[in-house]
């Protein structure tokens, strides 16, 4: 069943990426020439329509991750384990370009290119367990059931570990100093809105996106492995037939 | 019944192997030392500095040695292919878990009832009267790194480059083990009020409590299929 | 695979289109002028004039937006006069950039308005950073897909998998 | 009463096929002996069967119970004897069979075990830790736990390798002996002289497909 909805999804794949692109013109041509600078934080607040998109995407990467593992788990479904393990790599792509595009943002901001905030704290481990991830994938190939096992269980332990991670480091930064420069989002009027929005929009649908594209090409991976495999176990019996 | 049964053949089976090979503490005690040893020459240690520091440097060194002995625990396993007899075994895959992690948390409990004279000795602390709330520290710490490092032991155990994959893998989940564990240690150590760092004994708490659950019910999915 | 590089190639023209009129629509901004240049080549119209409000040369009253002050920078100085709305975040020792007039032959600069010493590297390396790696990649995935699937095409013992 | 039913089993790594479509009957008081070339998939079946590997499509039986959905029903009466000897270094012969046994929840008496490890013809090296052991006594000290285990199903991946002629006698009357207790006895093999000696049916697996055949055949029916 779930074969046939993704086929069909697959069918309109182009129309997503065609509203990816919309999206993030319109949205960069409204962030960075229709929309005001900030009263506050000027010029640089523009930089808030890719990095904010950017989190909440990396974010939904790895529900995605999780919700897919918990799925295989049940169904063991070799799309969903692909699934999982694309949007875990783009996942990796989207956390690290916001990590770095919030760094960008922090130094005409804050003077300073990184501030242990409970949030970026948290999202540099989220990097971290995503790395993880990804590299426990690449060392485990021989069987590739038991990849996909492994992976799933790291990926629900990772989850349900996040909030913790994430209360815990508040807690110990509340503890240690009151932060010296507030690092809450800014007060966003409505004109700062709409750009940040529609990058919104065009960011989630690149995910969707992107996603397809690399659950097909991880799937097509495999399939070319197994006919590899294949050709070289009937070229392997012919050489030593059986005569009855 | 057979549940606690097979706990307590696990346990007994690690204790008897370590105790003729001594291969696991030895290693562990020994590379412990070397990190206290590294740590006293890489900071000048005065007296006031240490007890800023000091927190800090027990628990990373507590940690790695955990992380020795964590990577040995299923290591064994894999020789002659006895994990393989675990998992094929009719004893709940539960039991050899909460098994391997009671021998895992002794192991790691031990190493550290030990080092922790050598870290009152080399750095002149005076813990009489905290030792106790020090005590349940170790024990819910251990706890903690106990219950998500075996089951990342049995992860990374039959992958290769298992020796990096586990602390890549452990050290980030751990984060809120190290860091409660830091900051009450510190908090005894420098004689503070209890209350001031008890919040810490709750976060402890609740991740022993939810990771202790969590592997269990997802071992099973590591060692069966 | 032809199909692949005719979308690329759409998608990279409306790119750079889009950023050509990104850059036009900052060109006006971003050009300033020091008053050491404005001293060797006055210019006429409204123009921005950027460098450091001298110490010491400050007056006026803030609060009315009415104030006059000499602007420096390493080599010249200029005085200036200011009428506009009351400025924010006009200090002594604070590089500006004040947007008006030069009047030629009081040799004042009559500004109407301060605008923030901008910081546009950081939002284009900000944007450039994040959609060229996410380009660069989303393209490689859609090159290896076709070629993957023309792999398994040619490859004889193709049936799918049910 | 079949004791081993397997119906339409399949096995795929990733999308690679080892097992294609495989079905089996074995009788209880039946000895199947499986030959077949390398790779040919006769270790993965033996791991399905064992519990260890997950069958990708189809299903077993094993006395009635299912052995997807009812594994710990189906461990208790299958007992796999595989290339791994499963023993612990640093535990003596002893230790090693109480643990194991421990764990399929059997506590076997000081006599029983050395009733055991008498019959596998190494009584004397009860006491000895199992690194000390050669090949040959370690395959013995695998049967003497399955001497204990009393398996109604015994999956028996070569069981004739490493072990001399004695050892092979060992073995083929503990293999007649299950056969005797109404149990079923699966193994893989090269070994045709001492098959031939006890297996009552046989098959051929080749690239994932198996073939049965009389045992009387064997001689002319299997090369490989």
């Amino acid at each position: 069943m779930i074969h046939r909805i993704i086929k069909q999804i697959q069918r309109y794949k182009g129309w997503v990426g065609a509203g990816a692109a919309v999206c993030l013109l319109t949205g960069t041509y409204l962030g960075l020439i229709a929309s005001p600078p900030d009263y506050y934080q000027g010029e640089v607040v523009r930089i808030m329509y890719v990095h904010v998109p950017l989190a909440h995407t990396a974010l939904l990467a790895y529900t995605v991750v999780f919700a897919g593992s918990i799925w295989y788990l049940w169904k063991r479904d070799r799309l969903i384990d692909n699934m999982c393990h694309a949007a875990a790599g783009l996942g990796f792509l989207f956390t690290g370009l916001a990590l770095i595009t919030g760094s960008i943002w922090a130094k005409p901001t804050w003077n300073t290119w990184w501030t242990w905030d409970p949030r970026l704290v948290s999202f540099a481990i989220l990097f971290l367990i995503l790395a993880g991830y990804l590299m426990l994938r690449t060392f485990l190939t021989e069987d590739p059931d038991r990849e996909s096992r492994y992976a799933a269980v790291l990926a629900i332990v990772g989850f349900i570990d996040l909030p913790i991670i994430h209360f815990s480091v508040e807690w110990w930064r509340t503890l240690h100093q009151p932060l010296s420069i507030s690092t809450r989002g800014v007060s966003i009027s409505g004109e700062l809105l709409l750009p940040l929005t529609i990058m919104s929009i065009g960011f989630h649908l690149l995910f969707a996106y992107m996603l397809m594209v690399r659950t097909q090409l991880l799937y097509l991976d495999e399939l070319l492995q197994a006919k590899k495999g294949r050709l070289l176990t009937q070229m392997h019996l012919s050489r030593s037939q059986t005569s009855p | 019944m057979s549940f606690i049964k097979a706990i307590r053949w696990m346990v007994w089976k690690d204790l008897i192997t370590e105790m003729r090979s001594r291969e696991t503490l030895v290693s562990m005690l020994f590379f412990a030392l070397i990190v206290i040893l590294v740590f006293s020459f890489s900071f000048s240690m005065d007296h006031q500095a240490a007890r800023e520091l000091l927190a800090g440097i027990i628990w990373v060194a507590f940690a790695f040695t955990g992380i020795i002995g964590l990577g040995k625990s299923f290591l064994a396993e894999l020789h002659n292919d006895c994990l393989e007899y675990l998992q094929m075994s009719p004893a709940p895959k539960g039991a050899i878990y909460l098994g391997k992690m009671t021998a895992n948390f002794l192991f790691m409990l031990l190493a550290e009832v030990v080092l922790f004279p050598l870290f009152i000795i080399f750095f002149n602390l005076d813990v009489v009267e905290e030792i106790w709330i020090l005590l349940v520290v170790f024990l819910l710490a251990t706890e903690g790194l106990a219950a998500v490092g075996t089951l990342f032991s049995a992860l990374t155990v039959q992958i290769r480059a298992r020796e990096v994959m586990l602390p890549v893998l452990l050290l980030p989940m751990v984060i809120p083990v190290m860091i409660a564990a830091v900051e009450s240690t510190r908090g005894a150590l420098n004689g503070e009020p209890f209350a001031l760092y008890s919040q810490w004994f709750h976060l402890l708490g609740v991740f022993d409590l939810i990771f202790t659950v969590v592997s269990y019910w997802l071992f099973e999915l590591i060692l069966d299929t | 695979m032809t199909g692949l590089y005719i979308r690329w190639g759409i998608f990279v023209l409306l790119a750079i289109i889009l950023s050509m009129l990104v850059v036009r629509h900052y060109e006006a901004q971003l050009a300033t002028v020091s008053p050491s240049d404005l001293i060797l080549s006055p210019s006429t119209g409204s123009f921005r004039v950027q460098g450091m409000v001298k110490s010491g040369t400050l007056k006026g009253d803030v609060e009315q937006g009415a104030v006059q002050f000499e602007l420096v920078d390493d080599a010249a100085a200029i005085r200036v006069q200011y009428h506009g709305p009351p400025p924010e975040n006009l200090r002594e020792l604070k590089t500006v950039v004040m947007i008006g007039t030069w009047d030629a032959t009081a040799r004042v600069f009559r500004a109407h308005e301060i605008a923030l010493v901008s910081n546009y590297g950081f939002v284009a390396s900000a944007y450039l950073l994040t959609f060229i790696p996410i380009g660069v990649f989303l393209f490689s995935m859609s090159r290896k897909v076709v070629v993957l699937m023309q792999a398994i095409k040619d490859s004889k013992l193709y049936e799918p998998e049910g | 009463m079949i004791a081993l039913s397997i119906v339409q089993l399949s096995k795929t790594y990733g999308h690679y096929r080892v097992l294609d479509q495989l079905s089996l009957d074995i009788p209880s008081r039946h000895c199947f002996a499986l030959f077949g070339p390398n790779g040919a998939g006769k270790t993965t079946l033996m791991r399905i069967l064992a519990t260890l590997t997950r069958p990708s499509s189809g299903q077993f039986r094993i006395w009635g119970y299912d052995g997807v959905t009812e594994k710990a029903r189906v461990r208790q009466l299958v007992m796999y004897l595989a290339h791994g000897t499963h023993l612990y270094d640093d535990l003596n012969a002893i230790e090693n069979l109480r643990f194991c046994l421990a764990l399929r929840g059997i506590i076997p008496s000081d006599s029983q075990i050395k009733r055991a490890l008498d019959r596998v013809q190494i009584g004397p090296f009860g006491h000895m830790q199992t690194r000390y052991f050669s090949a040959g006594m370690k395959k013995r000290l695998g049967l003497a736990k399955a001497i204990l285990a009393r398996p109604k199903v015994l999956l028996l991946d070569e069981p004739y390798t490493s072990l001399d002629e004695r050892g092979i006698a060992i073995m083929n009357a503990f293999i007649q002996e299950t056969i005797q207790r109404e149990g079923a006895v699966l193994m893989t093999t090269h070994d045709r002289e001492h098959t031939r000696q006890v297996a009552n049916h046989m098959g051929i697996l080749h690239s994932g497909v198996l073939r049965t055949f009389p045992p009387h055949e064997l001689s002319t029916y299997v090369v490989y």
